[in-house]
């Protein structure tokens, strides 16, 4: 495949890389047991990368034959793969099934002694564990081992083209295999981790690569203010997570989920726990996931994370790390789950989940009506459906607090599914869009080498592509489709259940629900258009600048990630519908069960509850006709003339021309529109408190430090100089002085001396 | 016979003469005398100590205090000389080289 | 040169190899090894020449022997290489025996001979303004640590005549014994001034403000190799000592005080963050984060749990290591670059794309950074100061934040930013100099320190669970006795 | 039959064998360098007979170092004699008493004295080779050759009067009655004034001489005057008449206590504290470095002795707090920080040396106070005693080196100025490394010896006030409440120790950092370097160690055995 054949012979490395789960399995090992792996070999692996690309800089080998380093990174990231694969085969079709505890027992990693004041005098504490390290296996993190590690090998090789073939990177690409493998060992250990320490612990190192990945172009001042903001912004989160730790530990003397979710009602040395204890924690936790998932108010890194290159884009910011904290509300499930053991009186906390989830959902969306930049659309797309996966889990923990376990595990399992069909949709999108930025990135350089002004990320300077790069336009329309929520693809099947559920949260329990739910519907309708204008404006119409009429889908690596997605996309949410996924991710069915294709469809768009159907139906019309047809108006056409799209892809560009053209000038030039464009001011907010706040106090503390602090010592010190030299002074040199001094200092003595005897 | 106590107290006189007289005075040789003065305060009390306790030793003590008082004289105008051979002044203020 | 490096190599091997020999049940239960007959060393007023090492020291002296070889490496081109590492070998003598001595006189003199071969190091190969930063040093920690003789000295005159020690006085420096007293001082109040009074010469060695302001003058100015020391093992003196003396020896007067202790650390910590936002020089950044991370310390003593202590002894440990590489960063920036404004260059990764990552790695170990050194101490502390404060602990939590601003800020303006792929941003210090990255000395020193940060921030037991059973024995022998007897209660 | 000859019987003798050597010395100075060939006629006749004094002098007496050679040898043995005899005690006459302690601080005068010796030797302007002024001379030429004859001619003066200094200090520390101990000290303060002013030809050297003399001859009239007032209230001076009167005593009489009053006047004069110390600093700064030393050292040990003479064993009640004490105690504050503030900012190193040198005064006589606070038992006023002749003791080492070493800039011109000091490492890298031994110990840095002796009277101090405040207090103001103020001294002494570190290290930074004025190494004087090293060694291995307790074992023997316990 690709322009050479013989590029396929560089995979050879790999395969002993491969081999690893095969041999083990052979060996007679658990797939379990070879859980750790999926961490160990990428962890091996990356600082191979590092420091070989540091020395074999430059060296032809290393970079025509391990393509910098990729070669391995792939091959870390295979075994990881295959063993994961190893893994989900046992569980999904295979006979093991998960019960409540570590499947791998807890090495101990921080021993120590807790003691406590009994209201009379201090003991030791006996219900303090210690923090050890462990595999914690359950559906829902074996779906998102699955995605992560199936996403990470795809991206990584979808890297293999993309990176090492834009001359920019040449030397420089080691260290971008290097910080991906260590992204990965973060994502797979945060998922396996066995308790909340090690989570946080892994997804710290998430946001290291986040940082160090989006400071890729270090050279680039946007690049490094980005992966700053980046970091400081999740940093924000992580110490209120951390706080949050801190918290429940002191709750249940143990941060393992065996430990806790045995039961989460009574905490350490068997006290009840008190839910408002338990709430201020779970709300801590919540901040930290608020931040690594890019959910107002601590969005603002998402968009500005684009500096990145793409892959990193599609894999961190897109497809797993952002998931992280979706990943987190999810594992607070039993803590609120009154159905078994959890603790009551969680409904606010659950209302503030899907507020924030609503709100960010609708806030994102809107904003992305007035992107250009195709990476920037997606970001803000992603930030919409990580919101939709909140507002669904907010309302599960509701449902779940007020007892009713079946609706809330519906959402939650539909949340997750969510969480994985949009893993799936996201990831090719932005393998899409790098296959677009990277082919026209490359028609430029080929057209104009000396003009740098040229942005190969502006949809504005697309268009008609659709005949130009066939694969890729296929990939982005189903990817769109996915998560516009098209009827049958991918995110349709999980999306439809988070707004549903919703508004039943809202009918029956809860009419503080009611923003979130209308929130979400109108995201539905919104996400249609701006999806639908991405595609368009990439794809259809005229070539809008005389590169993107010369450019051609043709660089190797690039195109078989993109099929694959496309095909797991396009079919894999039916499938996986099919099979009852979202009971199974939510913990309703502990196995996966084939439904008849027939009442899958029928559960979808007949269920029997009229407001399921009136809700169902609105959302459909929303986002499948409303949305596309509006972004059609605006932003459709025929190509030019004399080109033909490939049929898959020609009937929606035809289509979309049908609707006529509506200028939007006056939309476009708006103050509702220049706010949005200005991120609805967001950031320079933030900025504004930054620089007027921080800053100045900390300009104030140094200066206090050097004048006032040390001002002391330095007083001090010219107070003796001068109180030197005026001591020095009273030695005049006249002897006249001296005989008088001493005289007094005679008369002193007798006074002191008398006065002491008397 | 004078009472101890009077000889004592003519001792206090001259030995505050002496002193007052050794700061406020800035002639060296004029210092020089008034240290005199002090050391026979001193004198008399020994003498006067001597009769009071009927002891020799008083005696002696005077005798060798007088012999110091010559020898500080000595050396005394000795160093001053030296001090006008280099300064040519033996005012105790004007040789203010070395202050501070 | 070489020759230096082979007697610190030596010693250090000696020393890893006594290991072997060390009784470690003995010394993970929290007891004494190697502990020699006191050889008397002044009969007449109770000095003797005795030395042990615990769990509290014994990672310290490891630091102690790792570190000056290490820091050799660093610099080891060091103009006058002859007297310099030399100095480097006295000061190892000098920093051991303050960690193994258990004579409270010999101790004072250990440490007060650690400042010899500091303040030459910084005089002599020190900056453009070494003769006030050294003269700074060495006074303001000597009187400190005068201060802190004169309570010594009260506790020396409060022991009881042991057999054969002090025929002239009557009393003794021995520390186990002066431990072993029930009730040394029995005077409340004395007991309080004299437990003040070490504070001061510990807290300035810490440092912990208002008494820190000499360590950042004395970091910019120091050399490299002094600055990894000074950093490393020099301001851990101050709390080893707080944590042998002045915390065993007067556990009820450190409850007393623990308010004191947290404003202190609270300070440290929080304003130090503070401060080292607002530094436009990096090493003065560097120092400034000493500060606030010695400020951790504090706390963690202060939450009076085995935990805090623990994470206590483990930040020493840590930040033993963390500070080190960092100063070596620093110097090699000043080294290379002859400057150290941040901001001053930029996109610096492209010349040294060595110097940048081990600055990376550094920079994230020291903002806590999990699976690196210093995030076991912070989360151990962290943890027990909720369980005994409360919200208090946001104060330090919300520092974390502060601590990211500053080293995130410091790197994105020397190892990013230039706008071109293809060359960064040079000082003027540079003068048109060819930039280049570290030499092979320095990058092998920073690898290995490096390479510790990730070894003890992957497997904190190594060291940890004997720290852990130490501060465990310590609270349960002679802490919790205290808090019962002081009814101290969170 | 007794008479005075059968009195004196040879055992005795060979106890004063140091003092006799020094007097022999001086007759030996005052011979030897006038050997020659005079004969003289047997009156009456024609005959001429050889009296070998005067006349024209061999070539062995014409040599300008002759007496600094006899002054070495005889201070050598006198040292050497003083160490033998260190352990005995013995009575002489009836104001003259030898003991350890004597014994000790003869060990100490004639060692600092010793080694001003060795640093004169090639100080003074003596020239060899002198000739006399031939006709053909031009006057210049004619002028100056007399003046290295002259010069030659006064090493014998200025040995003598520092032998006669010897004398007269060795004396008084056995003098058991107050006029014997004040003879002795007048007999070597006089000599010392003359000591002092010795280098006439320099614009200060009769200046300093004339201050010295003329503040230390006014406060010695107030010390005999105050001693005479004692005389009169008590009929005799011998210090243990006085003390048992002063002990019986049951009201002050002013008499007595103005009297003591007064003598501590003189003594502390002598020992430099404030406000007396006025003189100091210039005499010192116009003196030779050596002498200086030795007025920094030896002297200022005379006048502690005769301290301690007055003030423990005359005035010492056997209870309760003497009355003494708290004059003693302010002008021991005064002093040290005094002294502390006025070096800081002094250029001249040596009068920087010399406020150090008041300051150490300071130090002491707080240690001193301790003793008189009444807190102290026998075994703790023997402790600090033993500190405070410890000190003594090794300042010796390191102030008379530090001087020393002024003294070698000196033979080159220089001394006065701290830029003489500039770069002397890079100059002299062994001298100057002493010399920054010198001013760490002189700051009291571990582990050199001016380290453990601080650390000796601080302890005294803290050990005998520590234990004063309440037991029952619970907080360190009720504590501090209840202390004896004492206490407080031991804090002053750290502040200044701080303080001190100022222009101490100040000077080991202008060695080692400042650029020398020029790259020429200094004189080539063996003795001087041999003294200088020999100091530093010393000052480092009494700091700690074997020797420093073998020291320690002595001193506290010594003053053991002077107060009787």
């Amino acid at each position: 495949m690709g322009e050479s054949t013989n590029e396929w012979n560089l995979l050879a490395p790999i395969i002993p890389f491969v081999l690893v789960a095969p041999l083990l399995y052979a060996q007679g090992w658990e797939s379990v047991e070879a859980a750790f792996l999926i961490v160990v070999i990428p962890l091996l692996t990356f600082p191979a990368i590092l420091v070989a690309g540091q020395i074999y800089n430059g060296n032809e080998t290393w970079k025509n034959r391990f393509k910098e380093g990729g070669i391995f990174g792939l091959g870390a990231l295979a075994s990881s793969l295959s063993i994961s694969l190893w893994i989900v085969y046992d569980y999904v079709a295979g006979s093991s099934h998960f019960e409540m505890h570590s499947v791998v027992e807890p090495f101990s990693w921080l021993t120590f002694d807790v003691i406590h004041y009994d209201g009379s005098q201090w003991d030791v504490s006996s219900g303090f564990a210690d923090i050890g390290v462990g595999v914690w296996l359950d559906p829902v993190s074996l779906m998102l081992l699955f995605v992560a590690t199936f996403l990470c090998f795809l991206i990584c090789w979808f890297s293999l083209g993309y990176m090492n073939t834009d001359p920019i990177n040449e030397d420089s690409n080691h260290r971008f295999y290097g910080e991906f493998v260590l992204f990965a060992i973060g994502m797979f250990g945060m998922v396996l981790a066995d308790n909340f320490l090690w989570l946080f612990i892994f997804w710290e190192i998430m946001g290291l690569c986040s940082y160090l990945l989006i400071g890729f172009y270090y050279w680039k001042d946007s690049a490094a203010a980005a992966a700053k903001k980046a970091f400081l912004t999740t940093r924000v989160g992580d110490v209120f997570l951390m706080v949050g730790l801190l918290m429940l530990y002191d709750i249940y003397g143990s941060l393992e989920f065996s430990i806790i979710f045995d039961d989460p009602s009574t905490g350490v040395g068997g006290a009840l726990v008190n839910s408002t204890d338990l709430n201020w924690a779970l709300l801590m936790l919540f901040i930290g996931a608020v931040g690594k998932s890019a959910q107002f108010p601590l969005h603002v890194w998402l968009p500005d994370a684009m500096e990145g290159p793409t892959p990193v884009s599609a894999l961190i910011h897109a497809a797993t790390m952002v998931n992280a904290g979706l990943y987190l509300v999810f594992r607070m499930v039993p803590f609120v789950d009154v159905h078994v053991n959890g603790v009551a009186g969680l409904e606010d906390f659950a209302l503030v989940v899907a507020w924030i989830g609503g709100i960010t959902a609708f806030m994102a969306a809107a904003i992305a009506f007035v992107q250009n930049d195709i990476k920037k659309v997606l970001a803000y797309s992603t930030m919409s459906q990580l919101a939709y996966i909140f507002t669904g889990l907010g309302a599960g923990l509701l449902f779940l607090n007020l007892g009713e376990y079946h609706a809330g595990y519906f959402v939650i399992g539909a949340s997750m599914f969510h969480l994985f069909n949009h893993a799936m949709a996201k990831g090719m999108l932005f393998m899409a869009s790098g296959s677009v930025i990277h082919e026209v990135h490359h028609a430029h350089h080929h057209l104009h080498h000396d003009d740098h002004d040229f942005d190969p990320q502006d949809m504005r300077n697309m268009g008609g592509l659709a005949s130009k790069m066939p694969i890729t336009s296929i990939a982005m329309m189903f990817g769109s489709m996915s998560i516009i929520g098209i009827p049958l693809i991918g995110g349709f099947w999980s999306k439809e259940g988070i707004i549903a559920e919703t508004w039943l949260a809202y009918l029956h329990k809860e009419p503080l629900m009611l923003g979130p739910a209308i929130l979400v519907l109108a995201t539905a309708g919104m996400t249609g258009f701006y999806m639908t204008r991405m595609w368009l404006m990439t794809f259809a119409g005229p070539p809008k600048s005389d590169v993107a009429e010369h450019v051609h889908e043709g660089t190797p690596w690039i195109k078989e990630p993109l099929i694959i997605l496309t095909v797991v996309t396009a079919l894999g949410g039916f499938l996986l519908a099919l099979l009852g996924a979202v009971d199974y991710l939510g913990g309703e069915k502990d196995h996966l069960a084939m439904h008849g294709v027939v009442d899958t469809l029928k559960h979808a768009f007949l269920p029997d509850d009229n407001e399921l159907r009136a809700i169902g139906w609105s959302t459909i019309l929303l986002a499948a006709i409303i949305g596309p047809i509006m972004a059609s108006r605006v932003h459709g056409g025929k190509l030019a003339e004399g080109v033909k799209a490939n049929p898959i892809v020609g009937w929606l560009v035809n289509l979309s021309s049908k609707f006529g053209s509506q200028d939007v000038s006056e939309m476009a030039n708006s103050q509702l529109a220049e706010a949005l464009q200005r991120r609805l001011y967001f950031d320079d907010l933030y900025e504004w408190i930054v620089a007027n706040t921080a800053i100045p106090f900390a300009s104030f503390s140094a200066w206090f430090d050097k004048n006032i602090i040390d001002g002391v010592i330095k007083q001090i010190e010219s107070n003796s100089v001068s109180g030197s030299v005026s001591v020095r002074g009273i030695t005049t040199g006249s002897t006249r002085d001296y005989i008088l001094m001493a005289a007094v200092g005679m008369l002193s003595i007798f006074a002191l001396i008398w006065g002491v005897s008397a | 016979m004078i009472e101890t106590s009077w000889i004592v107290g003519l001792g206090v006189i001259l030995f505050f003469i002496g002193l007052i007289g050794a700061f406020t005075r800035k002639n060296a040789i004029v210092v020089l005398m008034c240290i005199e003065v002090m050391l026979n305060a001193a004198n008399l009390n020994f003498v006067a100590g001597a009769s009071h306790y009927s002891d020799v030793d008083g005696w002696v003590f005077t005798a060798i205090a007088i012999a110091i008082a010559a020898a500080e004289v000595a050396i005394g105008l000795a160093i001053l000389l030296s001090l006008y051979s280099t300064q040519e002044t033996i005012s105790l203020d004007e040789a203010n080289i070395l202050k501070n | 040169m070489g020759i230096a490096m082979a007697v610190a190599v030596i010693a250090t091997m000696l020393f890893l190899g006594q290991i072997g020999n060390i009784d470690w049940t003995n010394i993970t239960q929290g007891g004494y090894v190697l502990q020699n007959e006191a050889v008397e060393l002044i009969p007449s007023i109770g000095v003797s020449w005795k030395v042990g090492a615990d769990a509290l020291s014994f990672p310290m002296i490891w630091l102690t022997a790792v570190l000056i070889p290490i820091s050799m490496l660093v610099e080891w081109d060091a103009k006058r290489g002859h007297l310099f590492h030399p100095l480097l070998l006295v000061m190892e003598g000098a920093l051991l025996g303050v960690f193994v001595v258990l004579d409270l006189f010999v101790f004072y003199v250990f440490w007060e001979l650690t400042l010899i071969p500091m303040f030459l190091l910084i005089l002599m190969w020190g900056g453009d303004d070494r003769r006030y930063a050294s003269m700074k040093f060495f006074i303001y920690t000597f009187a400190a640590s005068v201060i802190m003789l004169v309570g010594i000295l009260v506790m020396y005159f409060h022991t009881d005549p042991i057999s054969g020690m002090g025929s002239l006085t009557g009393h003794h420096f021995d520390l186990v014994a002066m431990t072993a007293q029930e009730n040394l001082i029995p005077s409340e109040g004395l007991r309080h001034l004299v437990w003040l009074m070490l504070l001061i010469g510990f807290a300035t060695k810490m440092p912990s403000v208002p008494v820190h302001t000499w360590l950042p003058d004395a970091h910019v100015q120091a050399p490299t190799a002094g600055s990894m020391l000074l950093a490393g093992v020099m301001l851990k003196m101050g709390a080893y000592g707080f944590l042998r003396v002045a915390v065993t020896v007067f556990p009820e007067s450190t409850i007393e005080f623990i308010p004191l202790l947290i404003v202190l650390g609270m300070a440290s910590l929080v304003y130090g963050a503070w401060v080292c936002m607002g530094q436009t020089n990096l090493k003065r950044m560097v120092a400034y984060s000493s500060v606030s991370h010695m400020g951790l310390i504090f706390l963690g003593i202060a939450t009076m749990q085995p935990l805090g202590i623990a994470g206590a002894l483990f930040m020493m440990f840590a930040h033993g290591i963390i500070s080190p590489l960092l100063f070596a960063v620093a110097g090699a920036f000043k080294h290379h670059y002859h400057t150290l404004e941040i901001g001053s260059m930029r996109g610096i990764a492209h010349h040294s794309p060595w110097l940048a990552a081990h600055m990376m790695l550094g920079w994230m170990a020291s903002l806590g950074l999990p699976l690196l050194a210093g995030f076991v101490a912070e989360v151990a502390i962290m943890i027990a100061f909720w369980m005994t404060y409360g919200w208090l602990v946001l104060l330090p939590a919300l520092t974390l934040i502060i601590t990211a601003v500053y080293y995130l800020s410091s790197m994105q303006r020397t190892i990013f930013e230039s706008n071109d792929p293809e060359k960064g941003i040079l000082p003027d210090t540079m003068h048109g100099e060819e930039p280049r990255d570290i030499t092979w000395h320095e990058n092998a020193g920073m690898l290995i320190l490096g390479a510790m940060t990730v070894l003890f921030g992957i497997m904190p037991f190594i060291f940890w669970d004997m720290m852990s059973d130490w501060s465990s024995g310590f609270t349960f022998e002679t802490l919790i006795d205290a808090m019962h007897s002081q009814g101290w209660k969170p | 039959m007794s008479s005075i000859l059968t009195d004196i019987d040879l055992d005795t003798t060979m106890l004063l064998l140091p003092e006799i050597l020094m007097l022999l010395g001086i007759v030996a100075m005052i011979l030897i360098p006038n050997l020659g060939d005079a004969t003289m006629r047997i009156p009456l006749t024609r005959t001429r007979v050889p009296i070998f004094i005067g006349g024209t002098r061999s070539e062995f007496s014409n040599n300008p170092k002759l007496p600094n050679t006899i002054a070495s040898g005889v201070l050598g043995l006198a040292l050497l004699t003083s160490f033998l005899y260190l352990g005995e005690e013995a009575d002489v006459g009836n104001a003259l008493h030898i003991d350890e302690f004597s014994r000790l601080f003869t060990l100490l005068f004639t060692s600092a004295l010793l080694l001003a010796t060795l640093a004169t030797s090639t100080r003074m302007p003596a020239k060899p080779k002198a000739t006399p002024p031939m006709v053909a001379d031009s006057d210049e030429v004619a002028d100056s050759k007399v003046a290295a004859l002259i010069d030659n001619r006064r090493q014998v003066d200025f040995h003598i009067l520092l032998l006669t200094t010897g004398l007269g200090m060795s004396l008084m520390a056995m003098a058991t009655n107050l006029f014997m101990l004040f003879v002795c000290l007048e007999l070597a303060s006089l000599s010392s004034y003359v000591l002092v002013a010795f280098h006439k030809e320099a614009d200060v050297g009769g200046e300093a001489g004339m201050k010295y003399f003329m503040v230390g001859s006014v406060v010695s009239a107030i010390g005999i005057y105050g001693m005479s007032l004692l005389y009169i209230w008590s009929g005799s001076l011998d210090m243990a008449e006085l003390a048992a009167t002063w002990s019986a005593m049951e009201t002050n009489d002013p008499l007595a206590i103005i009297g003591v009053g007064m003598m501590m006047v003189a003594f502390g004069f002598k020992v430099g504290a404030a406000p007396f110390h006025l003189a100091v600093p210039d005499a010192y700064s116009g003196a030779s470095s050596p002498i200086a030393g030795l007025l920094a050292t030896a002297s200022k040990a005379m006048g502690f002795v005769a301290l301690i003479r007055l003030l423990l064993i005359v005035t010492m009640p056997p209870s309760g707090q003497a009355i003494w004490m708290l004059s003693i105690a302010l002008i021991a504050v005064l002093t040290m920080t005094w002294g502390n503030l006025a070096a800081l900012t002094s250029d001249n190193p040596k009068r920087m040396l010399a406020y150090s040198s008041v300051a150490h005064a300071g130090y002491m006589l707080a240690a001193m106070a301790a003793i008189g606070s009444g807190l102290a038992d026998a075994s703790s006023s023997s402790m600090i005693l033993t500190a405070v002749v410890f000190h003594l003791l090794i300042l010796v080492l390191f102030k008379l080196g530090a001087f020393l070493v002024l003294s070698m800039l000196e033979a080159d011109g220089g001394g006065h100025r701290i830029e003489d000091l500039h770069g002397l490492v890079r100059r002299e890298p062994a001298i100057g490394v002493a010399m920054f031994v010198f001013m760490l110990s002189l700051a009291g840095v571990p582990p050199l010896s001016g380290f453990l002796s601080k650390l000796l009277m601080i302890n005294g101090i803290v050990s005998v006030s520590a234990g004063t405040g309440a037991v029952t207090s619970t907080t360190v103001v009720d504590w501090a409440g209840g202390v004896d103020p004492l206490f407080w001294l031991a804090v002053a002494i750290v502040l200044n120790s701080a303080l001190s570190l100022f222009y101490y290290l100040r000077i080991g930074l202008v060695m080692f950092f400042e650029s020398p004025e020029t790259e020429s190494g200094l004189r080539n004087a063996p003795n001087l370097r041999l003294a200088i090293f020999g100091c530093a060694i010393l000052t480092i291995l009494f700091g700690i160690g074997p020797m420093s307790e073998w020291l320690l074992d002595m001193v506290t023997s010594a003053v053991d055995s002077m107060m009787g316990l």
